[in-house]
């Protein structure tokens, strides 16, 4: 069955829509409720809008499941890389050495109640960010693997 | 400080992420990768093992500078960070799963080399093991929950991977479905501690506990998860299932994982609850569910006619060793003379069979992945006449064998020779049904290496050869565990084994590791 | 007694899910069940960190005064993503038995037996 | 570290080492024992061939008992035990979360009782 076009249409014209709304709730993760894996199935909820709006074999050309499962190690590697990369400095495995250092990420919080400031937190915006994007990786997957079991009604 | 014990989790994780993309390279390259990356954990894990058996208990703190910090300044007391606490016991159990991951992945090598999908296969074979590692090691309660669900998702999926028709998938669902459900009781138990004494730490709960109703609750609830986990009788169902299933190499690192639920409830038993709660009671719920796993496994062996089911249901019967093993020792927990006379003799029995069981039984699987390799089935009807042309194999299946009966000199007597005479001790009982269990283990493996090997050669095997070098190497080293542990008991015995007991045992040592000797 | 009444909720849902689990035949039905029994046990996790008047543990613009547990939230969370994958890799065996089997009964997957 | 000692079990002990000198021993005395025997035995006659009533010798292939057929007098003699206990295999997922509900239920019951 073909999705009429008032669908497709709105689909193309919402994706970035959401997926900057996704961005912002992996990237404010350290600071608002949110974080890399709400955040990233709001993206991958983006990718599902896609996968509905046109037919399997067509979103499938769009949405290929290879680039998603790249995505997924991406973000993992880069998980685990941010949490070994303490280690280099004789650190605990997951030791926050980013956080008040002053580089990036690496403002002080001032105590009590201040405006919040993105460029804190050290590594968990970067582990975030690692999370949103193996998340939205990972839920394509599952997504595109649940729907291959959908037999195709032309 | 010393980093092993991240790495121990940190390279599993780290090949497992990293194997789809490897795997997009070339498949050389993700096989060298996996073996690359299996060599560097069974180090970081030896390295482990000898630090904790040379310099005692450690703690390390994730997330710390240093891990002399795993309680911070500021917490008032309470270690608010996940610890990994290794103390002996763990380090014999980091031992037994390194050796396992060590045969299975070289035997996946081979065995798996003409088979799709191999990225995702190694990737959750280190997610599995990672989630065995962290079982084992870490001190914290909800961890130990996460990593349960590592292991059991990557090891339903693993059982699954195969299709082989839906037969596999089946095994897959089922060992899926009773873990995630094992596991949300033991969350819920979880949460019942964790609302009673404000902390998640084992060692922490463990200073403060004050047996309650709702602990009572708790304890029942964890025991009986984890049992379920682990396959004992009445809940032991799915075992045959998933193990008959699954890929042999894969039924070989199940074992392991159900060590490491084995593992849990005596920690959940020694060291959390301890004295607090009335060990006389747990003690015996614990000895039921071992004797009944123990004849009930065997009983069903015998009349099976596909060889991993009925290596399955032997599985749940020595289980049941390890059970009664150590229930004895929570049984007599409370009086020291009993316990000094033979309730420690007892747990010894029940940690060494565990190594012991996970070599042979190990190996029992990898020989019949081996026959189902080279044969295509594993039908005792249809089989036959093996001996004339996988005579290595052979060899190492009466090894096997003749270990898991108890036959003296190999590795099986000696820990079964320890839970007999002290349990005979306990209660006679008991002991009698451990032996006769032993010998209906015998009769059944003589009808395996019967219909297996023996017999004249039979026309539909004329080709059958020699598995590959990598499977033989990897059964090959089991084999020549099993002989080593079966000719020095003694010496496993002194310097792993009675450690671990003793570590089990030391409750306020292993709460003085993490509090600082509160 | 006002308190108690969340709990009671947990164990009402919990023994849904269990009667879910134990009584339908039909596997997407027990994989709800299962569904239904972790909501019970992330419900069970929220209330033992909930505070009368407590305000949400974030520190940035915080009014003051008392604050909500965020170890249990976290717990949660966690069990909310575990949830998800053992969800997900439920439903895709469901689909590869029902493919291969041709039903979802858990009456007719029993090939696996005795 | 002494390679010889010996695993102690609190009422007995375990030396491999001694049980495989013994076994040793044991084994060269069989032998002493088999080489004294009937010294008329040839190979390669009509002596090693089965005697089977005067009947022909089957095919090798022909007697190959499978695994199957073993122990069925076993199961036949316990058929009142195991006429009970496979049935409770059913495969079928609902008994088996039956099972752990009723185990943590039983175990519950237990534990209170003997509190």
């Amino acid at each position: 069955m073909q999705m009429s076009s008032i669908v497709k249409t709105t689909a193309d014209i919402l994706f970035p829509f959401i997926l900057i709304y996704g961005f912002y709730i992996i990237i404010h993760g350290h600071l608002t409720p949110g974080g890399g894996f709400q955040g990233g199935a709001i993206l991958a909820s983006g990718v599902l809008l896609l996968l509905l709006a046109y037919r399997y074999s067509e979103s499938t050309q769009i949405v290929r499941q290879v680039m998603m499962k790249t995505l997924e190690s991406t973000g993992l590697l880069l998980f685990i890389i941010a949490a070994l990369s303490a280690m280099v400095i004789g650190a605990g495995y997951f030791f926050n050495w980013l956080s008040p250092g002053g580089f990036i990420f690496g403002d002080i919080v001032t105590y009590g109640s201040t405006v919040a400031n993105l460029n804190t937190g050290g590594l968990i915006p970067i582990m975030n960010l690692a999370v949103g994007i193996e998340v939205v990786g990972a839920i394509s997957v599952i997504l595109l693997a649940l729907l291959s079991g959908i037999k195709e009604k032309i | 400080m010393s980093q092993y014990a991240a790495l121990l989790l940190a390279i599993p994780l780290l090949a497992a992420f990293a194997m789809p993309l490897t795997g997009l390279i070339g498949k050389r390259i993700r096989n060298s990768w996996a073996i690359i990356a299996m060599l560097a954990t069974v180090t970081a894990a030896l390295l482990l093992v000898w630090e904790v058996l040379t310099q005692g208990t450690i703690v390390y703190a994730f997330g710390a500078f240093d891990s002399a910090q795993a309680i911070p300044f500021d917490s008032g007391g309470v270690p608010i960070r996940i610890l990994f606490v290794i103390d002996a016991m763990s380090a014999f159990m980091i031992l037994t799963a390194a050796i396992m991951m060590f045969a299975a992945t070289l035997y996946s090598i081979s065995s798996e080399s003409e088979q799709t999908g191999q990225d995702g296969y190694y990737a959750l074979l280190f997610l599995l093991m990672a989630g065995i590692f962290g079982m084992v090691s870490t001190g914290d309660l909800f961890n130990f929950f996460v990593f349960l669900e590592i292991n059991s998702l990557a090891g339903a999926a693993l059982a699954a991977y195969r299709i082989k028709g839906g037969v596999a998938v089946e095994g897959g669902l089922k060992y899926a479905f009773i873990s995630t459900v094992a596991g949300l009781f033991f969350l819920i138990a979880v949460g019942m501690l964790y609302g009673q004494y404000n902390s998640l730490n084992i060692a922490y709960i463990a200073s403060v506990i004050d047996f309650t109703g709702l602990s009572l609750v708790a304890v029942v609830l964890m025991i009986v998860s984890l049992a379920m986990k682990s396959g004992s009788v009445p809940m032991h169902f799915w075992t045959p299932d998933t193990y008959s299933s699954a890929p042999s190499s894969i039924t070989a690192l199940l074992i392991v994982s159900s060590m490491a639920s084995l593992y849990a409830i005596f920690r959940i038993a020694f060291s959390l609850f301890g004295l607090t709660m009335n060990v006389v009671t747990i003690g015996w719920v614990i000895i039921i569910l071992g004797i009944l796993s123990m004849f009930i496994g065997v009983s069903m062996a015998l009349p099976q006619k596909d060889v991993k089911r009925l290596m399955a249901y032997h599985s749940v019967s020595q289980i049941g060793y390890m059970l009664v093993g150590l229930g004895v020792g929570v049984a007599v927990l409370g009086d020291a003379q009993m316990l000094a006379q033979f309730g420690v003799v007892a747990m010894e029995g029940g940690i060494f069979h565990i190594i012991n069981y996970a070599l042979y039984k190990g190996l029992l699987f990898l020989i019949a992945g081996a026959v189902i390799y080279r044969c295509g089935t594993a039908n005792l009807n249809d089989l036959g006449g093996l001996g004339h042309s996988m005579k290595w194999t052979m060899g190492f299946f009466i090894i096997a064998a003749l270990a898991i009966a108890g036959i003296p000199p190999f590795n099986g007597f000696a820990s079964k020779l320890m839970i007999y005479e002290s349990v005979f001790i306990f209660n006679p009982f008991i002991a009698v049904i451990a032996m006769v269990v032993s010998i209906m283990t015998l009769a059944s493996f003589v009808k395996v290496f019967h219909s297996m090997f023996m017999g004249p050669k039979l026309p539909q095997y004329e080709t059958v050869k020699e598995v590959p070098m990598p499977m033989l190497i990897g059964m090959g080293l089991l084999a020549v565990l099993i002989i080593l542990f079966g000719l020095f008991p003694d010496l496993v015995v002194n310097t792993l084994v009675e450690p671990a007991a003793l570590a089990l045992l030391d409750r306020s040592g292993y709460i003085a590791s993490v509090m600082g000797g509160i | 007694m006002i308190e108690q009444i969340p709990y009671l909720a947990v164990i009402l849902i919990a023994g849904i899910g269990i009667a879910t689990i134990l009584l339908k035949k039909n596997l997407i039905k027990m994989i709800m069940g299962l569904a239904i029994i972790e909501g019970a046990a992330n419900l069970f996790l929220i209330i033992l960190g909930y505070r009368e008047g407590g305000i949400a543990p974030i520190f940035t613009n915080a009014p003051g005064g008392e604050m909500v547990l965020p170890t249990v939230q976290a717990m949660t969370l966690t069990n909310i993503v575990i949830g998800f994958a053992t969800t997900a890799l439920l439903l895709a065996f469901a689909i590869i038995i029902y493919r291969k089997y041709g039903s979802v009964e858990t009456n007719n997957i029993r090939r696996l037996r005795e | 570290m002494d390679f010889t000692a010996t695993l102690f079990t609190g009422t007995g002990f375990w030396n491999p080492i001694i049980w495989i000198l013994a076994f040793v021993i044991t084994s060269i005395v069989a032998y002493l024992i088999w080489r004294s025997g009937v010294s008329t035995y040839q190979k390669g006659t009509e002596q090693v061939k089965p005697y089977l009533s005067g009947n022909a010798e089957p095919e090798k292939s022909a007697v190959h008992i499978g695994g199957g057929n073993l122990y069925w007098g076993f199961t036949e003699g316990l058929k009142g035990y195991y006429s009970r206990l496979v049935p409770l295999h059913t495969g079928d997922l609902n008994d088996y979360m039956l099972w752990y509900f009723g185990v943590i239920i039983a175990v519950f019951a237990l534990v209170v009782i003997f509190l």
